[in-house]
């Protein structure tokens, strides 16, 4: 019961903000910020006291025939951390954002659209079956939609929320395929019954072949292969993961909705809504590992892909807010890389740790940029260290986390995948992962030696001052978790949840912390030698370096990494030729030939006929005389030459 | 070969052609009139064979009543000319294109 | 009995000579000779009408026919004293046409008519005389409607004539 | 006088009354019609209050009969029969509130009133008594009285530069499209030998002796592309953007809400349950034609210009949802056939109000002119946002749900089709409603548009009750399907109780999927 009035509360609050639509900020950042604070307690609640044993409660939404579609929760170890990070990352970014939109003409409306987002944030986490997670993924697709397009009248921003959405609906559009497939096979979408319907048959989609085969195989190029089919339904449900956590193909959206306000920035795309498609992979992990599928492998490589990409393209990003953009990209690329290595329990670990630091480190550039005068370039930027010290410790608890060095969250969750990837004998991963880790390390210590170390470059960076207490303190409330959160047995939590996962029993704090060392010494070496590699390397280009030495040395390669490798050429390109032509070919057609020719056809032939019968009427008694016989002889003719006459 | 019925019909439609050919040909609405009597005189001439070679008086009693209508339609035929001669001051067809579109 | 054979091709021929009379005149393009052939042709045609037993209707003929209708046409010819036409500009074209369509027409009844064989009495019985005639109008009482109607018509026609003859007097 | 014939007689007795109204008295013809409409809209909802799913005898509730027109020799039985069951309830409530909303947007007519008055209410029970009745007489004859106020109102009060080619344009084809639909009634009439247009005896005579192959396959093809012109399927679809594009805003949302489901609801209640075999044949055509409508019309509408001309082209594009659904030929497809029907009908006229709303407001609809309103009209930019999303199938309103059901539906029997009517509808529909939001609301605001001031209370109510209809719908969808599901199952036993000769027909399908899943046997 708890679980609705969690999920329900943001929406009330949502919706009392948009009916009463006062203008004073007050009211609605009150409400909102209430709303979620309870949420976090009752989760709270939710997470300590109630049994592990996942417990499930629905109520029939729809019901024909033999769809049944149900509204309902599942609560069990995994749903109930990501309410937690959920609703915990969401109170900090709230009190924050109320200090940093301050005085915003449309405060309310940013309000209202914030409690709507995480009210489906929230309808995700909790969701029980397929339909209603998809339900909430497309709420979450528009909530984003409305945050990122908040400052509507810039040009760049209403086009990043018009990009951002699309791209989702592309993943969506997979992810719909996948449930109507799994629908098609399995018979039910809740995520019990599923589980229950797989385990223990061979190949569930046997008895689908056949039917399916004659029906779609009247095209009978391709005969479907149950594991073809296996792997179909895993990559189109991936799909709707990649679509919403920027993988790959779809990641072109995520760089751009950073023209949304910072806490925007932070709660999408370093905590939340990108954690969602982690999160949804790890709960239909059972439909991906079926055997036969190869969809796992399929999704570890572009996991891996991704990281390796959206490290490359941080390297040379200038605007602190890119930076981070990017370095959550390959941050999520190593969790799905660690789904696809039959590990959910350390992506999920790396998740959770993910979602503290990254948060931290948004929230700490937004009260940069706002001490700068909303200046976003580093090379603006300089000496800040001591002018923000508050700011400047969180910033680097953050990056130490970020790169994974010893004590902090970050080490033991990455070090957690970089083992799996060992264990699963991945050897390219590994090294992929290996190396990602060194560019994470190289490009975050380059923005904090360039922003924060050496001397101020601006006028502005020159005389900025710490932000005022109520941006601050989130940042210091999320330093904690960054220090913590590795050592204190979260993945044994989230072990629990996963039945795939081996269980390691929680032998208390202080020998958590050398877990990793004797657990697998080589992920743990590998990626601390990285992490030093990439440190020293950014100190010797950026110690006090007035502008980017990099691009001399790599030339060309740095200006492709700015232009993110032209993928957003590239797909505008694909579109132009594919969707502009085929539409201009539709709406020509449509004036053309259907109005045109077959209309404009009819009505200009009827015209000649009638224009032709009026030259008949000559006027003369002759010719008409002459055609009345005529007839007459014709009518004969044809009546009396046609019966032949002997009878 | 002694006179048949086929005989007194080949007249008949021979006249009858005649009739039209004159309705066709000539311009002057009078004579145009007249053609269109004989071909209604050849109409009779065939009835009158008929009743004479199936032996009953229906024919004739057909060619009786064709005579009286044929009368009044003369009149009423000849006040048309006569009021469309008034108006249009001559009798010639190819005055007569009002109708033309 | 050959007299009657001879006098009908003497009759048919000159029916046919008038009636092309009446229609292309060489001689003359008068309405007036048309009328005077067309008077002769019924005249000829009454001739054989008593050839074909139709005693009372050769005299109807003549009477109303040759003696009230052209009568009425030499009046109107008179009334609107036609000079002789000049010979407008011969449309060949029509001509060819009209007379074409006209020889197809003849063309196909005289086939139909030869090649049709009519069942046909050689000796009537019935003769077309005048009691004959009566008998049949009005005491087989099939003729007694259309009698009154057709008297009835000829009533409308005259008022007909005279509402078409009137000057407009408004 | 019951509740149902009620409902869409009050319309026309308002009608008459508007006629005896001295024209100058502006206000009073505007009540009048307004509270008609309001009445109207009252009992329709107390008609769906009052109507529980318990099955009655032959499905169909408050029924009302008075025998007509009933001679026996030239057997001909064309009697006044009313009735009620799942699937057309939602269309009539759907109805009434589209013309209560539509009575209040009319407030833009500044010219002839009372005609126009008097021809929105004629308009109003022509749609609502074509849905009630049962006999294909009156079905029929309804059906025309509500089209013919669309072309004069058309004509004389609409907007733009070729709104006269737009009024014989739609003229042309709907009555083009009634005649074929008539003559497959006529022949459908003669070839049942139930020597009777009533509905219900048709069904049963049919149901004892189907009618023969030869005839289904003539009639069905006839009704088919008949109501397929009335309802713009693929090839004859031209009509409906340019027609709604010029039409004045009421006679939009009417038409293009209401009206244009009349042919599917013939097709659904007439079509396919009488000559399942003639059915059987044409459904693989028609699920393509539908592709046409779902992915032509959303290309085409994403080069469109003017809003009204997008918004036509979106409609017509949602029409190839439903047919799709009808097409599916099982239980969930159809059913969600009609949920969006219904929910079409809200968005139709919630959009096109709009349209109408910020065409009076602006003066253009022009793409490129307008830009940056948001910001000057808050209610309205939020309402056309919503109304756009619910547009592009957003969760939680009643068209999401009814594709939703399309899809499931339709997914069993043409896999390949519904692919790419999901891209169709999830992308393409995405694209342009997106593009028209970002050119109309997004963006700095233009100075010719400063002084712009927002909807006033009265002019927001119709656009409030349509969206809280569409978001009621979407969030406990149950409201609606529990009625309409048990009206659909006789209709799909009838469709699939033919010849078994099909090579796949979904019956196959679904045993397949049921060994796999060793469920108890499903109600079909």
């Amino acid at each position: 019961m708890s679980a609705l009035l969690v999920l329900l509360l943001p929406l009330l609050a949502a919706a009392g903000i948009a009916l009463v639509w006062k203008k004073d900020e007050e009211f609605s950042a009150q409400l909102s910020i209430g709303a979620i604070a309870l949420g976090f307690v009752l989760s709270l609640g939710l997470f300590a006291f109630t049994p592990a044993k996942p417990q499930e409660f629905a109520f029939n939404w729809l019901a024909v025939g033999d769809l049944k579609i149900s509204f309902g929760f599942l609560l069990d170890p995994l749903s109930k951390l990501m309410l937690l990070v959920v609703t915990g990352v969401g109170l900090m970014i709230h009190i924050y954002s109320r200090g940093y939109l301050h005085g915003d003409r449309s405060f309310s409306r940013y309000f209202a659209s914030l409690s709507l987002f995480t009210f489906s944030m929230l309808g995700i986490v909790l969701a029980n079956n397929l339909f209603m997670m998809f339900v909430f993924w497309e709420l979450v697709g528009v909530s984003s939609y409305l945050l990122i397009g908040f400052w509507f009248e810039k040009h760049s921003a209403a086009d990043a929320a018009k990009k951002a959405f699309l791209t989702n609906r592309v993943g969506d559009f997979g992810f719909i395929l996948g449930i109507l497939l799994t629908w098609l096979a399995l018979g039910s979408l809740n995520f019990t019954e599923l589980a229950s319907a797989l385990d223990g048959k061979a190949l569930p989609f046997a008895s689908l072949v056949e039917p399916l085969n004659r029906l779609v195989g009247s095209t009978n190029w391709w005969t479907v292969h149950p594991n073809v089919l296996a792997t179909l339904v895993g990559l189109l449900l991936f799909m709707g993961a990649m679509g919403k956590s920027a993988q790959f193909p779809l990641h072109v959206w995520l760089p751009d909705a950073m023209e949304g306000p910072t806490p925007v920035s932070a709660l999408i795309h370093a905590a939340t809504m990108v954690a969602a498609g982690v999160f949804m992979l790890c709960r239909i992990f059972f439909l991906l590992e079926i055997p036969g599928s190869h969809a796992l492998e399929f999704i570890a490589w572009t996991g891996g892909v991704t990281a390796l990409l959206a490290a490359l393209m941080a390297l040379q990003q200038n605007d602190i807010k890119r930076i981070l953009a990017y370095s959550t990209l390959s941050q999520l690329g190593y969790m799905v890389m660690a789904v696809g290595l039959h590990a959910p329990g350390p992506a999920m670990f790396h998740l959770t740790t993910h979602a503290a630091f990254k948060a931290l480190l948004f929230l700490g550039a937004g009260s940069v940029i706002l001490a700068c005068h909303h200046e976003q370039n580093i090379w603006k930027m300089g000496g800040l260290h001591d002018a923000m010290p508050r700011t400047w410790w969180t910033f680097r608890w953050g990056t130490l986390a970020l790169c994974g060095v010893w004590p902090f969250a970050g080490f033991f969750s990455k070090d957690a995948i970089l083992a799996s990837a060992l264990e699963h004998k991945n050897i390219p991963l590994f090294v992929l992962g290996v190396f990602v880790a060194g560019l994470t390390t190289f490009y975050m210590s380059r923005l904090v030696l360039v922003a924060f170390c050496g001397n101020a470059r601006s006028e502005a960076a020159s005389h900025a001052h710490e932000s005022p207490g109520v941006m601050t303190w989130p940042l210091v409330a999320l330093a904690l978790p960054t220090l913590l959160a590795g050592a204190i047995g979260i993945d044994a939590f989230i072990a629990k949840a996963l039945p795939s996962e081996h269980p390691s029993p929680n032998e208390g704090l202080l020998n958590n912390l050398f877990a990793p060392f004797n657990h697998n010494i080589l992920a743990a070496g590998f990626g601390l030698l990285a992490v030093v590699a990439g440190w020293q390397l950014a100190r010797t280009l950026y110690t006090n370096a007035m502008s980017d030495p990099l691009p001399e040395k790599i030339g060309v390669f740095a200006k492709m990494a700015r232009d993110r490798f032209y993928f957003d050429e590239l797909y505008a390109w694909l579109i132009r030729v594919t969707q502009e032509t085929l539409a201009r070919l539709a709406d020509w057609v449509d004036r053309w030939i259907i109005a045109g020719f077959v209309v404009r056809g009819t009505h200009g032939t009827t015209e000649l006929v009638g224009r032709v019968l009026r030259l008949v009427q000559t006027g003369s008694l002759q010719t008409y005389a002459f055609l009345f016989a005529a007839g007459v002889v014709l009518v004969l003719a044809w009546q009396l030459l046609g019966t032949s006459p002997t009878h | 070969m002694n006179v048949g019925l086929e005989h007194y019909l080949t007249v008949s439609a021979m006249l009858f052609c005649l009739g039209l050919l004159g309705v066709i040909l000539r311009r002057n609405v009078l004579v145009i009139y007249m053609s269109l009597e004989l071909m209604l005189n050849a109409a009779n001439l065939a009835l009158v064979a008929f009743s004479r070679f199936n032996d009953n008086l229906t024919g004739q009693t057909m060619v009786f009543f064709i005579i009286t209508v044929a009368a009044a339609e003369v009149a009423v035929g000849l006040a048309l000319i006569v009021a469309l001669y008034r108006k249009r001051q001559s009798a010639h067809v190819e005055d007569l294109t009002s109708l033309k579109l | 009995m050959i007299l009657p054979d001879a006098l009908f091709y003497l009759f048919a021929f000159l029916t046919l000579l008038f009636g092309a009379l009446v229609v292309a005149n060489p001689f003359s393009r008068n309405p007036v000779t048309s009328a005077m052939f067309l008077v002769l042709t019924i005249c000829a045609m009454a001739g054989l009408f008593v050839l074909l037993n139709a005693f009372f209707l050769a005299a109807v003929q003549i009477l109303v026919y040759a003696g009230a209708v052209m009568v009425l046409f030499l009046f109107v010819i008179m009334l609107l004293d036609l000079k002789e036409e000049q010979r407008r500009k011969i449309n060949l074209f029509g001509i060819v046409t009209g007379s074409g369509a006209v020889l197809g027409l003849g063309f196909l009844l005289t086939r139909t008519i030869w090649g049709g064989d009519f069942s046909q009495t050689a000796t009537p019985k019935v003769i077309g005389d005048t009691k004959a005639l009566g008998l049949e109008l009005f005491t087989k009482g099939q003729f007694l409607l259309p009698f009154e109607i057709v008297s009835v018509l000829l009533l409308v026609a005259m008022v007909g004539v005279i509402l078409l003859s009137k000057k407009e007097l408004k | 006088m019951s509740l149902l014939s009620a409902i869409f007689l009050l319309p026309l007795l308002a009608a008459l009354v508007v006629l005896c109204i001295p024209r100058n008295y502006k206000f009073v013809i505007r009540l009048i019609s307004l509270g008609a409409t309001f009445a109207a809209m009252l009992l329709a909802l107390a008609l769906f209050a009052r109507y529980d799913a318990a099955p009655v005898e032959n499905g169909f509730k408050f029924v009302e009969r008075h025998a007509w027109v009933s001679v026996s020799a030239l057997k001909l039985d064309i009697g006044w029969h009313l009735g009620v069951d799942g699937i057309n309830l939602g269309l009539i409530v759907m109805g009434a509130i589209v013309a209560f909303a539509a009575a209040c947007v009319s407030r833009e007519i500044k010219r002839l009133e009372k005609e126009y008055y008097t021809l929105l209410l004629v308009m109003t029970g022509g749609i609502l008594g074509a849905f009630a009745s049962l006999n294909l007489f009156f079905f029929y004859f309804f059906h025309e009285l509500a089209l013919v106020p669309t072309f004069i109102m058309i004509g004389v009060w609409g907007h733009g530069e070729n709104r006269n080619y737009a009024t014989f344009k739609i003229t042309i084809y709907l009555s083009l499209g009634a005649l074929l639909a008539l003559a497959g009634l006529i022949a459908l009439y003669l070839q049942s030998g139930a020597n009777t247009f009533d509905l219900v005896e048709l069904t049963k005579k049919v149901k004892s002796r189907p009618l023969p192959l030869a005839a289904q396959s003539f009639i069905f093809p006839l009704l088919l592309f008949g109501f397929g012109i009335l309802v713009s399927l693929w090839p004859f679809h031209t009509w409906a953007p340019l027609g709604y594009g010029s039409a004045p805003t009421a006679t939009a949302m009417l038409h293009a809400g209401v009206l244009k489901k009349f042919g599917l609801y013939g097709l659904l209640r007439v079509g396919i349950p009488l000559m399942p075999d003639g059915a059987g044949a044409w459904l693989e055509i028609l699920a393509l034609l539908c592709l046409g409508n779902i992915v032509y019309c959303g290309l085409v509408a994403m080069r469109q210009k003017d809003l009204n001309l997008l918004i036509g082209n979106s409609s017509v594009a949602h029409m190839g949802f439903i047919f799709l659904g009808i097409a599916s030929l099982n239980l969930v497809g159809v059913t969600g056939a009609v949920v969006v029907m219904v929910a079409h009908g809200f968005l139709a006229a919630l959009t096109f109000g709009l349209s109408g709303a910020l065409r009076e407001k602006t003066g253009t609809l022009e793409l490129e002119k307008l830009g940056g309103l948001l910001r000057q009209i808050p209610f309205l930019g939020a309402a056309l946002v919503m109304a756009m999303l619910a547009g592009c199938g957003l969760p939680g309103f009643a068209n999401f749900v009814g594709e939703a059901m399309v899809l499931f539906g339709s997914w069993r029997v043409f896999p390949l089709v519904t692919t790419i009517a999901a891209w169709g509808a999830l992308i393409i529909g995405a694209v342009y409603m997106l593009r028209a939001i970002r050119n109309i609301l997004h963006g700095p605001g233009k100075p010719e548009w400063a002084e712009l001031q927002d909807a006033s209370a009265w002019v927001k109510v119709p656009f409030v009750l349509l969206l809280g209809a569409l978001l009621l719908l979407g969030i406990w969808p149950r409201l609606l399907i529990d009625k309409i599901q048990p009206s659909v199952v006789p209709i799909i036993a009838m469709a699939e109780a033919k010849s078994a000769d099909k090579a796949v027909r979904p019956s196959d399908l679904k045993k397949g999927a049921e060994d796999a899943k060793q469920r108890a046997v499903r109600p079909r």
